[in-house]
């Protein structure tokens, strides 16, 4: 049999082509250039990539094609803005990662051994961070773009991979943070198990790995059900997964506490988009035609989520671990525009996932602000009186909070209105009625945090916020007159993505 | 001899494998159970890749393989380190963040 | 000037200006506060000369589009109803910052943010009332509360970040199940052609009888919240003890009336036969606040509780006379609005005072004011005198209006509600017995009269309080039109006279 | 209706003079109390003027009114600022003006060591302004307002010594149940509005053929309520003892002679709703009845004059409320009594006055005795209003109140012989308690305290009595000569059942009443000065005598039956709203706190416990789908 050479579109490609190369100059940077020069490089190498690929999204933004790589990568509108709202997170992010203090100057070294100290006094700061950052970018890139079931599991593991050793690197607490990495890698194996799983059945059930293939399949109703449906079911656990939907949210308190402040950022912004980026474009195209099977799963599922989010980060004594859990509440959130499967749905999911994404990484950043001479403090009980110390940090966290709990004027809101009157449109009305009620339930503990930075008078135990560079203020102050701007004009990028949203299948 | 037995099997080897990873405590042990779902799901694709009479699940099963070789990577390095931290494999001892 | 928006950036352009003013220069905030205030009431004045009266459309309309993705305008307008409450609010905020001059200082920040605040609540206060789109009310519903909350937590007495949440959580609640409705209608408009948030739009759907009853309780609940009703009330007694005096006066005085206010323009307009069909149950509601609250206030030994509580039996009279269905007691009631504005702005003013002065809000540890400070003690009298709707008094008009609008179509209603007249007369004596009357009570002998000031701040509102009490006509004739309007949209009439039925 | 544009200075004088003390506070002290006067005086002037414009036109031309501007107008609901003056209003008009400058007069002198004289004399014009306002009035609701500003005048002087707790809390009592009362007015008001579908006199009175009785009936009900509150009528008496607290010319003043008579004064002018709503009318004698006993008989136990004479005042009230209640017979000498009583109670509270000034403020009866050696005047004074009260030819009290008694009997049927005799029952009473009250201040011996150099008061003081002694002398001669009174009001009233049956002849009545007053002095001369009288009030008497002290337990009964349970209502209810009401919020909150924290458990720590749940969730999706498929 003669084998024909693949026909490979490299402009819509790019940006995720730029990425790996980056990636790939990272890690030779890493190991050729003298560990002086290194940080800088490899900060000016990353950031670089990642403004290339953002310029490459802006310029392909109208262009629109099945065919980028054999089928196994489709671009669209939706998977311009999901790549556009990646990158810009990740962007922000680096900023973050791109402070030293919070990785550990080597990561093979023991906690505590000589060899760390060492490495340490020696200025031997290892920056393997950016690299993977790159990798993870690039997978978290292609995850939701993918439209055939290789491409998707290869772009999940490429996204994940990287992620479980970031979430190992942080410089103190180490053994939490490696514990993190450890269950993280575990829980996400095992997930990924299923992920695969599901995917054979679904091969099995259209005889497709293709994603037009399977949608015909389903359109065409022919074919063997139980397949179908067990392979729904198992690739939505690796789906969920990612998400941190519950039952299989169980890692991200976990993972977000161990891991680095920045990796938590990224990983908790960036990741979200490309899982429900993917989870809106399976949804939306493949399995759209079998609603009635998963949607009323999904719909429990959503509003076991959300309140469960809402309902266990009351008691959260632990910064880090709170917003962990509000953003399983959110995800539930999340969920509600893919079951509403409509055009509203799908809009409103991308605009709640930009804004909430941006909010995270600034609420994140602030969390690295906050500090004494451990490191960061991310016992709540600590953070009091945060207002009168430092008002402007302060102010911003609280913004990012009422945003979070959807107070109007912010971004949060906007979001909430949009994706809830999209799930309402479809007739979902339950899970309209209980996340209004858990925003209820959420809005308690943001308010709380408020009340103890501002309302409670301060403890002198060595807390203090100190701004390790100019980078942290810059995603500050950026997340901030995001989340503000699109609470109060959110008009253009409404419109900007409702120009955009359409899947083409 | 009927393919759906080969599903049955593969089903077999993917509940073996993830009753495995709820009951063993040994890190390395739990992960060689991730393996043996992946692998069972292989089993799966290869199946069906001959009952639809195609290559692409056969393909699929070579790109996990590669996919479960980086795993290992990834995986060792992290329970490695944690085993010299701790000098345990037990994944039931890493548990300083919970609640 | 005939612009609402405008109007709405004055007090906004002022909180800038404060802001630029450097911190130490406490007194120079006050002042470019205390005249930002006085320059948006007299524009409001003027805008009211400018005010067709027998015009029963929205006047002074303005709309700019803001979000089209969802077919949300920045559009303003008022009728009578909206123009009364936006008339009250901007009188009342000059004379809050006056009379308030020194309650900032024993805040946790600085003076000058709390005028800022006060300035941009000012503004929220203005627009709330006159929005006419669904979306940028909710919008404005919600965003108020975050200043009240900084005023009250932040510069409040007593158990104030407490007391503050409390409010918080339960608007935020209310404001929630709102939201809910307001999702619901939208979805609605998007169905019935075209989204939109358009009052008059909105006014126009087609539903369900169903739907309509559930749409109505979301808004009504956080109505009832607002206002508040019994027995969604908790949370006002804590925050009126705690906020500052100028605070409770725009709490109670100006936000709580966005409830009833809410009531009139959006439960009835949006949803007329939901609000028949619960009208009912909301008279028993309505009742049981006017003596319960009467009840409590008599039994409070806090000067503020106790205020606040009265506050709750006369809400309860409006929200009795909103639902009456009668001209009567629709006026009536938004009258009584504007009435009860002044009233309690000049219990709690005065009371704020008092409290100030003797260091306590006890009343027990008051007494025989009326011999120390004889022009205080009077200044509490009078306000009492209107708080019990003594005939004469603004209160009496448009309690009397409500209870005899009530009475035409409910007299088992009127009848119990009129009973809460004999209450009103021990709630408000027991206090005055006790404070200003009786012998001198120990830490009383040195307490301060009225200075220049606060006799200025306070005299404008006994003013009001006596000259619409014995001329309501000029509100009342913008008033009318825009009740009669409303009462003929949901249908109902008058009950004619009927002799007895001979 | 003719207009005259002059009404409104009869009330806006006072009010001006109130407004000007209120405001110009210590500054007028020098001056306060002339103004003060002055402005009752020239509304006087004007009423004078009126009645003189009056007496010129005939009988159906006498009434004007004026209207100032309108108030409330809501759809249907219209009432104007109107002002009406007639026949009957005059009458009060005059009364007050004039009873009320007397006593102007008389307080100058009489305040004179108080410095708060210049705030007194405020709250007497403002009284006065009120007090018009509510007789001049020309609807219901104008006329609630005027009701409304007595009581707070009243309730302003009886605490206007304030500082004494006791003084402060019976003011507070006064307008508590005054308020009852005007419950029942707003009441009439509503009903008034929702059958008749006006609230203004002229207006109600011509719709009363067309609305049923049952409706008339309810308004002439509620009425009666207010009217029993503001005139201290069973069962709404309870305040006016303790009234007594304030200074004696407002006693004399609004507690004797005009407030206290505005509800003879409302059913009077009501008289259209009453004529055609019999069981209302039937109510308001019974009250009549029962009260001219009931506040005789406390008044035979009071050892404080005061006090005395306020149960007499609410005896004396009964008398003209039971002929209010007898209709169009009846209306003319309810009037007149109110008149001849405005003039001998006034005089004689003057005069108890004048004793306490003399006495050092001792206002018990018991450490008085002898003292008509002493203050000359006072003593004839208050002994012509004593034969005024009694009734006795020809004294004004006789005239009044024989007519009373007669049109009582001659009600007709078992009502006549029961009302007719309470009110001689009555007659005897009063006789009794007067004289007790004369005994034991004039004759006998001294009981004095020590320090008590009684002495004539100065001719400020006793100049109004002498005034006041003329009209209770003359004036039941002079409004009875002729009828006068009777045609003057005669337009008012329709008269359409004029079938007298003359049960008893005028003189019998006379006889009989006589005969009563006789027994009654007769008992009095010899229980209090045959013997010598305690200077402490004995406590070994009859269980009668004990209750009768206690004002016949109205107090014990209020505070039984309203009070106390009121308070126990209001204390559990303030715990239930903090316990029940924001109970149930913070158990909200606490439901949410612990849930979590339960929930909270589900994060074990232990990765495998993760896998587990994955590994169920699992399970339960594909069976959830399952489920749902089939």
């Amino acid at each position: 049999m003669e084998f024909s050479s693949p026909v490979l579109n490299y402009t819509l490609l790019s940006p995720m082509l730029i990425l790996l190369g980056g990636a790939i100059i990272g890690v030779l940077v890493e190991a050729f250039m003298s560990k002086a020069l290194r940080p800088i490089t490899q900060l000016s190498v990353t950031i670089g990539s990642l403004i290339l690929a953002l310029v490459q999204v802006w310029r392909i933004r109208n262009d629109q094609s099945l065919t980028a790589a054999m089928g196994s990568v489709v671009i669209d509108g939706p998977a311009v803005l999901m790549q556009a709202s990646i990158l810009i997170i990740s962007l922000i992010s680096i900023l973050l990662i791109a402070d030293a203090q919070q990785f550990t100057a080597l990561a093979a070294s023991l906690p505590g051994s000589e060899e760390e100290r060492h490495a340490l006094q020696s200025g031997n700061q290892v920056t393997e961070v950016y690299p993977l950052t790159l990798f993870a970018v690039a997978g978290m890139m292609l995850f939701p773009v993918s439209s055939d079931l290789i491409t998707l599991f290869v772009a999940l593991e490429v996204l994940s991979l990287p992620l479980y050793l970031m979430a190992g690197l942080s410089r103190r607490r180490r053994l939490a943070s490696q514990e993190a990495a450890l269950k993280y890698f575990l829980l996400g194996a095992f997930s990924s198990a299923f992920f695969l799983f599901g995917a054979a059945f679904l091969y099995g059930y259209s005889s497709s790995i293709s994603f037009s293939g399977i949608r015909s399949a389903v359109v065409g109703g022919s074919g063997n059900d139980v397949f179908l449906l067990i392979g729904i079911s198992f690739l939505s656990v690796g789906l969920l997964f990612k998400v941190g939907a519950v039952p299989f949210h169980a890692w991200s308190p976990d993972v977000y506490q161990g891991a680095p402040t920045p990796v938590t950022a990224f990983m908790a912004a960036a990741t979200k988009i490309a899982a429900f980026g993917a989870m809106l474009r399976i949804y939306y195209t493949v399995f759209a035609n079998a609603q009635w099977s998963w949607s009323p799963m999904l719909i429990i599922i959503a509003i076991i989520t959300m309140v469960f989010g809402s309902l266990v980060a009351i008691a959260q004594r632990d910064v880090k671990r709170m917003l962990a859990y509000s953003s399983i509440a959110h995800a539930g959130f999340l969920l509600t525009g893919i079951i509403a499967l409509n055009k509203a749905g799908l809009e409103a999911s991308l605009f709640y996932l930009f804004a909430y994404g941006i909010t995270t990484v600034g609420a994140f950043a602030v969390v690295t602000l906050v500090r004494d001479s451990a490191g960061e403090v991310t016992d709540l009980n600590r953070w009091k009186g945060l207002g009168k110390r430092s008002p402007w940090v302060a102010i911003a966290f609280a913004t990012f909070l009422l945003s979070f709990a959807g107070i109007p004027l912010t971004s949060g809101f906007i979001g909430k209105f949009s994706i809830f009157s999209a799930a309402y449109e479809s007739g979902a009305t339950s899970v309209v009625i209980a996340g209004v009620l858990s925003s209820a339930v959420a809005a308690f503990f943001y308010i709380r945090v408020i009340v103890l930075m501002f309302f409670t008078d301060p403890v002198e135990d060595g807390t203090s916020v100190e701004i390790p560079s100019s980078l942290t203020s810059i995603t500050v102050i950026f997340s901030m007159i995001v989340t503000i701007a699109l609470g109060v004009f959110p008009a253009p990028i409404l419109d900007f993505i409702s120009n955009l949203a359409t899947f083409i299948r | 001899m009927d393919a759906a037995n080969y599903l049955y099997l593969s089903a077999l080897l993917f509940t073996i494998g993830a009753v495995g990873v709820v009951v063993r405590r040994n890190a390395i042990v739990v992960f060689m159970c991730v393996e043996l779902m992946l692998n069972a799901a292989n089993l799966a694709f290869v199946t069906f890749s001959r009952i639809n009479g195609d290559l692409n699940g056969q393909v699929v099963a070579f790109f996990t393989m590669v996919v479960a070789a980086c795993e290992v990577v990834v995986g060792l390095a992290i329970i490695v380190t944690i085993y010299r931290s701790r000098r345990s494999a037990s994944v039931d001892d890493a548990s300083l963040l919970k609640r | 000037m005939n612009s609402l928006v405008l109007l709405m950036l004055l007090p906004i352009i002022g909180s800038i200006a404060v802001a630029a003013t450097p911190r130490t220069k406490e007194v120079l905030s006050k002042q470019l506060a205390l005249a930002t205030t006085v320059i948006v009431a007299i524009a409001t004045l003027a805008m009211a000369m400018n005010f067709q009266r027998d015009n029963v459309d929205l006047q002074f309309v303005e709309k700019y589009s803001w979000i089209p993705t969802f077919g949300i305008n920045f559009s303003v307008g008022v009728d009578g109803l909206a123009l009364v409450l936006i008339l009250m609010s901007t009188i009342l905020a000059p004379i809050v910052v006056l009379s308030g001059w020194n309650e900032a200082h024993g805040g946790r920040w600085s003076v000058k943010t709390f005028y800022i605040l006060i300035l941009v609540l000012e503004t929220m206060m203005i627009g709330v009332f006159a929005a006419t789109d669904v979306f940028l009310f909710y919008v404005i519903f919600e965003a108020m509360l975050i200043p009240v909350y900084l005023l009250i937590g932040g510069y409040g007495t007593g158990e104030r970040s407490a007391a503050a949440v409390k409010f918080l959580i339960y608007s935020l609640f209310g404001g929630l199940l709102m939201l809910a409705s307001i999702i619901a209608l939208y979805v609605m408009s998007g169905a019935q052609g075209g989204h939109t948030f358009d009052l008059q739009a909105l006014s126009q759907l087609e539903m369900s009888s169903t739907t309509q009853n559930f749409l109505f309780l979301g808004f009504f609940i956080a109505f009832a919240i607002k206002a508040p009703l019994w027995p969604l009330h908790t949370w006002l007694p804590d925050a009126a003890a705690s906020a500052t005096p100028g605070t409770s006066v725009l709490l109670l005085g100006v936000l709580d009336k966005v409830g009833t206010f809410g009531m009139i323009r959006y439960c009835l307009t949006l949803f007329p036969e939901a609000s028949k069909t619960f009208t009912p149950l909301i008279m028993v509601l309505a009742v049981i606040s006017i003596v319960y609250g009467a009840i409590l206030a008599i039994g409070q030994k806090d000067l503020k509780r106790l205020i606040a509580f009265t506050s709750i039996s006369h809400f309860g009279f409006i929200t009795m006379g909103i639902f009456a269905m009668t001209s009567q007691g629709h006026s009536g009631a938004t009258l009584y609005m504007f009435n009860h504005g002044f009233s309690t702005a000049a219990l709690f003013i005065v009371g704020g005072w008092m409290i100030a002065r003797r260091g306590s809000s006890t009343i027990a540890d008051f007494g025989g004011l009326q011999r120390i400070t004889p022009v205080m003690a009077w200044s509490f009298f009078l306000a009492g005198m209107s708080s019990l709707a003594l005939p004469g008094l603004s209160s009496f008009v448009s309690e009397f209006l409500v209870l005899v609008g009530t009475f035409t179509r409910y007299p088992v209603h009127a009848v119990i509600a009129t009973f809460g007249i004999v209450l009103a007369a021990l709630y408000i004596l027991i206090p005055v017995q006790k404070a200003l009357h009786g012998p001198t009570a120990p830490g009383n002998e040195e307490l301060r009269d009225l200075n220049i000031r606060e006799k200025v701040a306070i005299a404008p509102v006994m003013a009001m309080i006596i000259a619409l009490g014995f001329y309501p006509s000029p509100l009342l004739n913008v008033i009318n039109p825009a009740s009669a309007h409303v009462i003929a949209q949901m249908g109902f009439t008058d009950p004619a006279p009927t002799n007895g039925d001979k | 209706m003719t207009t005259s544009n002059s009404l409104v200075y009869l009330i806006a004088l006072p009010l001006l003079g109130a407004t000007i003390l209120l405001l110009a506070g210590r500054r007028a002290d020098k001056w306060g109390h002339i103004l003060g006067t002055l402005m009752p005086a020239s509304s006087f002037a004007v009423g004078l003027y009126q009645l003189s414009l009056m007496l010129g036109r005939s009988a159906e031309e006498r009434p004007v009114g004026q209207k100032l501007f309108e108030w409330i107008s809501v759809g249907s609901f219209k009432v104007d600022a109107g002002l009406l003056l007639d026949q009957l209003s005059i009458c009060f008009v005059l009364l007050i003006t004039g009873v009320g400058t007397l006593i102007h007069i008389y307080s100058i002198s009489y305040m004179s060591h108080d410095k708060d004289r210049r705030r007194f004399f405020a709250y007497l014009n403002l009284f006065i302004a009120a007090m018009l306002l509510l007789v001049l009035g020309d609807s219901y609701l104008n006329l609630y307002v005027g009701w409304e500003g007595v009581g707070l005048a009243s309730y302003l002087l009886i605490g206007f010594w304030n500082q004494k707790p006791a003084y402060a809390t019976a003011s507070k009592k006064a307008f508590v149940m005054n308020r009852v009362g005007d419950m029942g007015l707003s009441f009439a008001i509503m009903i008034a509005f929702a059958t008749v579908g006006t609230v203004s006199f002229a207006g109600i009175k011509e719709q009363v053929d067309q609305t049923s009785t049952g409706a008339l009936t309810a308004i002439g009900i509620m009425l009666l309520v207010a009217a029993a509150g503001k005139s201290a009528q069973f069962p709404l008496q309870a305040w006016l003892g303790d009234a007594m607290a304030g200074p004696t010319p407002v006693s004399a003043l609004i507690h004797a002679a005009t407030m206290v008579t505005a509800g003879v004064y409302l059913i009077t002018r009501s008289n259209f709703i009453f004529d055609a709503a019999p069981t209302a009318q039937l109510l308001v004698v019974i009250v009549g009845a029962i009260t001219l006993l009931f506040g005789a008989l406390i008044g035979t136990a009071k050892d404080d004059i005061k006090k005395a004479l306020a149960a007499s005042t609410m005896s004396q009230i009964g008398y003209m409320t039971l002929a209010a209640g007898l209709g169009p017979v009846g209306y003319a000498f309810a009037i007149m009594h109110l008149l001849t009583h405005g003039f001998f109670k006034a005089g004689m509270f003057l005069g108890a006055g004048s004793v306490m000034h003399g006495m050092n403020d001792q206002v018990n009866m018991r450490k008085y005795g002898a003292l008509r050696k002493f203050m000359p005047i006072t003593f004839v004074t208050f002994g012509l209003g004593y034969l005024a009260i009694l009734g006795v030819p020809p004294f004004a009290g006789f005239y009044s109140k024989d007519m009373i008694i007669e049109t009582a009997f001659n009600a007709g049927g078992i009502k006549g012989i029961l009302l007719g005799s309470a009110t001689l029952l009555g007659a005897g009473i009063t006789a009794f308690y007067m004289s007790r009250v004369m005994i034991l201040t004039f004759t006998g011996t001294k009981r004095w305290d020590e320090d008590a150099h009684p002495h004539e008061s100065p001719w400020l003081m006793w100049l109004p009595m002498a005034i006041l002694a003329i009209g209770s002398v003359s004036s039941g001669f002079l409004l009875s000569r002729g009828d006068a009174l009777v045609n003057w009001l005669h337009p008012l009233f329709d008269h359409h059942e004029e079938h007298k049956h003359h049960l008893l002849q005028p003189i019998v009545v006379s006889g009989l009443a006589l005969t009563m007053v006789a027994i009654g002095v007769a008992i009095a001369f010899f229980k209090y000065s045959r013997q010598e009288v305690a200077a402490i009030a004995p406590e070994n008497v009859s269980v009668l005598t004990k209750i009768a002290r206690q004002d016949l337990m109205q107090d014990r009964f209020n505070e039984a039956v309203f009070m106390r349970p009121g308070q126990q209502l209001t204390q559990v209810l303030v715990k239930t709203d903090e316990a029940v009401i924001d109970g149930t919020v913070r158990a909200v909150g606490q439901l949410a706190m612990s849930s979590s924290s339960l929930l909270r458990g589900v994060q074990s720590g232990f990765v495998r416990s993760y896998a587990a749940l994955i590994f169920v969730g699992a399970a339960l999706l594909i069976a959830g789908i399952w489920v749902v498929v089939q």
